[in-house]
């Protein structure tokens, strides 16, 4: 029996990237061979404002201790207005986890264009490094997802 | 249960040197729903491509998941694979192990441990796909214009040009808009009735054109290939096709007195008018508000000396139902109202006059017919000032934020011409900023000040107050020189901002086309799609989508129908099948899903259910327009009851994705 | 007030305007109020009632009673025009079917007060200038309006109606009101006493669903709790994080569209302050993008279906929002 | 903060003004009655509170000058309203304690029969504490 094994702590991030900028951008900084970790996993959506509130809160209860949302830079999106709508909705459902004590550092919204593989990579190494520090998603969390 | 097929690609090295592909491989291989999984060198090529046919027929996989690069790069490709070997082609998932994965890690463990984690969320999503079919719908081969300035004449001409049908709606009685009103235009000083009426004749003849003067777009249904416009044509007392255009009537008529709007009020016309020589078309139209015969029935003059026979008095306004494939807006701009800018005294002097007024005082068309005559006493003016921005740079509230951008350059021309041929006339022109970007625009303004010796004074005026002498008081202030300036004027010329016509608010609801705060009509992508609307099949010609000079709005016109022609050249539109989908019985028709949506694509009917209890209830619900949604999704997260979902985006299938990512 | 409210009921009744009331009726007990539709005169002569318990916002259920043949009479008092008015906008309600009487309102008794001050047996209830006279079995209790009175109505918002057909007595102001005092005193508290605070709070929760029902808000015709295609339906909250998520996106799926009746705290069993989250939304609604009232007219759009370019960026709340 | 820019900040707060709305297109000046009796005209009062020069305004004429006409806030295109600036400038000087513009025993020989009661009382409020 093995007692008192020490894992490194190894974050699980759930990144949403928009399919016009921020996808593109991820895959320059591919392109570009521009290292950020492997815990970031990118789940391609058409626009940021496809992404609903509920699939945060299902990664949080699935064990990820992370989520970010990309988007176009507001002006640029691809359908003229989701990212605004995105905006607003972020905004909120972020400053009501903030309200109820979830560490507000553990959702994030970033405005990625497909020219910026480096400021995808550098988001990606900054969000991972954040969490890390953070820990183990704790407060919003559903035991029996875990393993 | 979906069977699945897993093809992890090496792409030569570019991933199998980081990705332990047969590890990939064979780890799938175990997930649920998989039935077979390989890896090849390269997936896009031949033999790859071949592998992946031969699965699907061999297997009889209902689903395949390639790991390979973006799909950004090749999703396109494998969808006609799959389709090749008769699977639906949005069956097709594709895990991005090249440019998320074995790109940006070095390590082979955990690069291969990434792309297992990235291929069990394919296999977890392709599980939820549904095959889709892409909609077609049919395109009518007809292009409707509205607004017959230059915008819509060049579009209608380019359109025309290429074969396609194409109509014309101006709500005034001639086609040629702001641009026939004006004298010369910068920077070549060419006369714009000379470059303008032949393009109006153009029009005219042209087989495929027709124009629908003095009517308007009364509704708008449909979409995209498929409009179902209602235009009124009102009622113009005159059988167009009778008349000649000799304008007797126009001479004869004995109502002298009304107002004429092509010289903005300056002068009078009569109650059956052709707005100027050139009109196209040529035919007379009778002012209802005027004319005698239709107010008093007494009168008929014109009717008893119309050698055609033309007036037909009983004439009543007629809507005529027409189908479009795309539409063009093109409703142009007018200057604004001065109401709020009493310190120009615009309203108390009629020597205070706008840029546009000015222009028909120098037109040999005009009221004074081209003689610089001041409107109070029809003296020739000495001294003039020109104030530009008024109006427009204001955020106050009294005018409009934006720059007008045409301004600087016509007062420059305004300036020079009066400079030109009176040079015993003092011009000012007071400037917050000149700005001239174009081809020989800033050497335009320059010459203006260079060569006409045209004082352009950096200040604003504050004042201008009618003296008693007649003069005009202009207080001023001039920055450089940091003084008080007081010049006794004889003309002051406002450069008034310009907005868009009143009639494009209206408009742009029918077309469920969005506006700006300012009503201009926004575009698709204000880099990228510059001359559409985001309402597909709506195109964008001139200053309704924003100030413009007329090279711009030529440009814009001609990119205008270079889209209009690209969409009716085709015979029938294939929608994009990712599309939202409103479950009925969910939805619970509370509207927020079409306030989001920026393409006008939802829309509510009332449908009657048949209730579990057998009786029959009407219910509100969304109808998405699958023609026209573009698939963004934003009406999904507004739908507070979760009817709305989005095709190949659902909300099980992402949930899905992030299920197998946290596992 | 009962009186002439049911007299205007008859009146509506008997000249053909509507062919039903909805209004409140008396349950076992006095304090125990029921909304319900009286058919006809006899009905309302024997159950109407309008008193310091009738608490109900009476506007969700015209949801399904507007759908009906002919026009029900419906009693609103001022924050429930709110309602009214909100469901108007999202073509929930049949306006054409649907007779609104503004009614005064002075604020309605928290039952949970009166238990506190250990009153029972209640038989009746008064207004006495700023007291409550309460009628029981046992004697009168005098007890001030400020201690028996619901926190929504210590904090109301608004005395003013802002739909109705006919109006019942004066009609009242917008207030200004402290009713987010305590989302501000929230805001202030560390993460940590944050989240021990809400955790104390939903931890109780037992997940009746009375919140969902009551929220005039709450109309959908199918709860994405209820449909196992949404992903997140469930039935019960089996652990703290289904706790937290049924009151997250419950909130969320209102924020723009609460009128902040209050209706949700006030049935809970629990006791849950479930008001204070909705507020939150209102708040910040309010300070990021302008003050909105819900249900204030029916032309605006709700704040999250427009947008402004301006908005500011989701990282404001790294740079406010409480102590960390 | 060094004691420039906290005049500044004070002349900023007390006016209400944001300076940096400015679009430097003179129509205060050119609107400006009085310009002709100021040493430093409306427009050159926003642009040198932007650039922290408050000093020379606070000794500067123009600030009992001004009729507090509030012409060139109506006629601001841009909503800056100099005015306000001018009147907290006026306002940093006569708070001081001693520096009133005008004292009561200084009227009667000011007065005039045309005068109007009201600019009497106006010139109380802009002079004096």
């Amino acid at each position: 029996m093995q007692v008192n094994e020490i894992k490194e702590f190894r974050p699980k991030i759930v990144a949403f990237c928009c399919n016009w900028c921020s996808y593109a951008g991820a895959d320059l900084a591919g392109t570009n061979r521009l290292n950020y970790p492997s815990d970031v996993k990118i789940i391609r959506v058409p626009c940021s404002c496809r992404v609903n509130p509920m699939f945060i809160l299902r990664a949080f209860q699935r064990g990820a201790d992370g989520v970010i949302i990309c988007g176009c830079h507001p002006g640029d999106c691809h359908y003229t207005s989701g990212n605004y709508y995105a905006r607003r909705r972020m905004t909120l459902l972020f400053s009501m986890l903030d309200y109820l004590g979830i560490e507000k550092e553990r959702t994030r919204v970033e405005w990625v264009s497909a020219a910026e593989g480096a400021k995808f990579a550098a988001t990606m190494n900054d969000f991972v490094e954040t969490i890390t520090k953070l820990g183990e998603n704790k407060r919003l969390e559903d035991l029996r997802c875990k393993e | 249960m979906q069977k699945i097929g897993v093809f992890v690609c090496w792409c030569g090295s570019n991933i199998a040197a980081t990705v332990d592909v047969s590890a990939v491989s064979e780890a799938l291989s175990h997930e649920p729903g998989v039935v077979y999984a390989t890896n090849y060198q390269y997936m896009c090529s031949e033999a790859g491509q071949n592998t992946i046919k031969d699965a699907i027929k061999k297997y009889g996989l209902t689903g395949i998941v390639i790991c390979s690069c973006s799909p950004r790069m090749h999703e396109a490709t494998f969808r006609k694979t799959a389709a090749a070997a008769g699977l639906n082609p949005y069956m097709v998932e594709i895990a991005n192990i090249r440019e998320q994965c074995s790109w940006i890690h070095k390590d082979m463990a955990t690069a291969t441990e990434k792309a297992i984690i990235l291929g069990k969320a394919a296999i977890a999503k392709v599980h939820l796909n549904a095959p889709l079919t892409a909609s077609q719908s049919p395109v009518v081969k007809r292009a409707l214009v509205i607004g017959g300035g230059i915008a819509g004449i060049q579009t209608a001409l380019d359109i025309a040009d290429a074969g396609f049908e194409v109509d014309i709606v101006e709500k005034s009685p001639t086609i040629g808009g702001k641009m026939s009103q004006l004298d010369k235009t910068f920077p070549t000083l060419d006369c714009a009735a000379c470059i303008l009426t032949p393009k109006m004749v153009d029009v005219a003849q042209h087989e495929k054109i027709k124009i629908y003067s003095y009517s308007e777009v009364e509704a708008v249904k449909g979409f995209v290939g498929n409009f179902e416009v209602t235009i009124r044509k009102k009622a113009r007392y005159v059988n167009e096709n009778v008349c000649t255009g000799c304008g007797l009537c126009t001479e004869k008529c004995p109502q002298k007195n009304v107002p004429n709007e092509f010289n903005l009020g300056m002068d009078k016309r009569r109650a059956i008018y052709i707005p100027f020589a050139q009109a196209v078309p040529k035919v007379a139209t009778i002012d209802a508000n005027y004319c005698m015969k239709l107010k008093t029935g007494k009168c008929g003059l014109c009717e008893k000396i119309c050698t055609a026979g033309a007036i037909d008095y009983s004439q009543k306004d007629q809507l005529i139902e027409q189908k479009y494939g795309a539409i063009v807006v093109a409703t142009g701009f007018n200057p604004i109202k001065l109401d709020n800018f009493e310190e120009y005294s615009y309203s108390q002097s009629p020597d205070v006059v706008t840029s546009l007024e000015f222009e028909r005082i120098t037109n040999a068309a005009g009221p004074t017919s081209g003689q610089l005559l001041r409107p109070s006493d029809g003296k020739h003016p000495h001294t003039i000032v020109f104030v530009q921005c008024v109006g427009s740079r204001d955020t106050s509230g009294c005018g409009k934020p934006y720059c007008s951008k045409i301004c600087c350059m016509y007062t420059a021309k305004h300036a020079m011409l009066t400079r030109e041929k009176y040079p015993d006339t003092d011009v000012y022109v007071f400037y917050i900023d000149v700005r001239t970007p174009g081809k020989n625009f800033d050497e335009f303004y320059r010459r203006a000040a260079e060569e006409y010796g045209v004082h352009y004074i950096k200040g604003m005026v504050g004042k201008v107050a009618p003296k008693a002498d007649g003069k005009l008081m202009v207080q001023a202030s001039d920055l450089i020189s940091n003084e008080q300036l007081h010049i006794d004027a004889d003309m002051v010329v406002l450069a008034t901002a310009i907005e868009p016509d009143k009639s494009a608010r209206p408009l742009a609801t029918m077309l469920t086309a969005s506006m700006d705060t300012n009503d201009f009509f926004t575009e698709a992508h204000p880099k990228l799609r510059p001359v559409e609307s985001p309402t597909a099949g709506i195109f964008l010609s001139g200053t309704c989508q924003g100030p413009k000079d007329i090279p711009e709005t030529v440009s814009q016109a001609g990119a205008a129908a270079a889209k209009v022609i690209g969409l009716l050249a085709k015979d029938t539109l294939t929608a994009n099948p990712c599309v939202a989908h409103s479950d009925e019985m969910m939805c619970n028709g509370c509207s927020s899903c079409e306030k989001v949506c920026p393409y006008g694509a939802i829309t509510y009917v009332d449908k009657e259910f048949r209730m579990p209890d057998r009786t029959v209830a009407i219910r509100r619900v969304a109808v998405v327009n699958e023609a026209v949604c573009q698939g963004c999704g934003a009406c999904t997260v507004a739908c507070p009851s979760g009817a709305m979902d989005l095709k190949g985006f659902s909300n099980s299938q992402i949930m899905a994705e992030v299920d197998a990512i946290c596992k | 007030m009962q009186r002439i409210m049911a007299e205007k009921a008859k009146e509506l009744l008997q000249n053909g305007t509507v062919n039903r009331v909805l209004g409140w009726k008396k349950g076992e007990f006095v304090y125990d109020i029921t909304p319900a539709v009286f058919n006809n005169t006899e009905e309302i002569d024997a159950e109407f009632v309008y008193d310091d318990f009738c608490a109900n916002n009476l506007s969700k259920y015209l949801i399904k009673e507007s759908r009906k043949e002919g026009k029900v009479l419906v009693f609103l008092k001022p924050c429930d025009t709110y309602s009214f008015n909100q469901l108007l906008k999202e073509h929930r309600i049949w306006r054409d079917h649907v007779y609104a009487v503004g009614i005064p309102c002075d604020g309605k008794i928290d039952l949970d007060c009166l238990k506190k001050q250990d009153i029972q047996g209640i038989v009746g209830i008064e207004t006495q200038n700023d007291n409550f006279i309460i009628h029981t079995l046992y004697g009168d209790h005098t007890i001030a309006k400020e201690d028996a009175l619901a926190e929504r109505c210590l904090n109301c918002k608004s005395k003013k109606h802002v739909i109705y057909d006919e109006l019942i007595g004066r009609d009242g102001e917008v207030l200004d009101s402290h009713r987010f005092d305590m989302v501000e005193k929230i805001e202030a508290m560390t993460p940590d006493e944050r989240f021990a605070f809400w955790r104390g709070e939903f931890s109780r929760c037992i997940r009746c669903n009375a919140c969902r029902n009551v929220c005039p808000a709450c109309s959908c015709e199918n709860c994405v709790f209820d449909n196992p295609k949404s992903g997140i339906a469930n039935k019960a909250a089996a652990d703290s994080f289904e706790e937290n998520m049924f009151h997250i996106i419950r909130a969320f799926h209102v924020a723009g569209r609460c009128t902040d009746c209050g209706e949700c705290s006030r049935v809970c069993p629990q006791n849950i302050p479930l008001h204070l989250l909705n507020r939150k939304f209102i708040k910040d609604i309010n300070e990021f993008y302008g003050t909105y009232q819900a249900g204030e007219d029916t032309e605006s759009r709700a704040p999250l279906n427009i947008y402004n370019t301006e908005d500011v960026e989701p990282s404001i709340v790294y740079k406010k929002g409480g102590n960390h | 903060m060094d004691n420039k820019e906290k005049q500044k900040e004070r002349i900023l707060r007390v006016s209400g003004v944001n300076v940096l709305k400015c679009m430097k297109c003179g129509k205060c000046s050119g609107t400006c009655p009085s310009y002709d009796e100021m040493d430093y005209h409306p427009h050159q009062f926003v642009y040198m509170v932007e650039k922290g020069e408050i000093e020379p305004l606070l000794k500067s004429k123009s600030i009992y000058k001004c009729l507090s006409c509030f012409a060139c806030v109506e006629r601001c295109p841009r909503g800056v309203e100099p005015a306000k600036i001018v009147e907290a400038i006026r306002l940093e000087v006569i708070r001081k304690q001693g520096e009133n513009h005008l004292k009561p025993n200084q009227i009667p020989q000011l007065l005039d029969e045309d005068l109007p009661q009201q600019a009497i009382v106006s010139a109380f409020r802009k002079y004096s504490k």
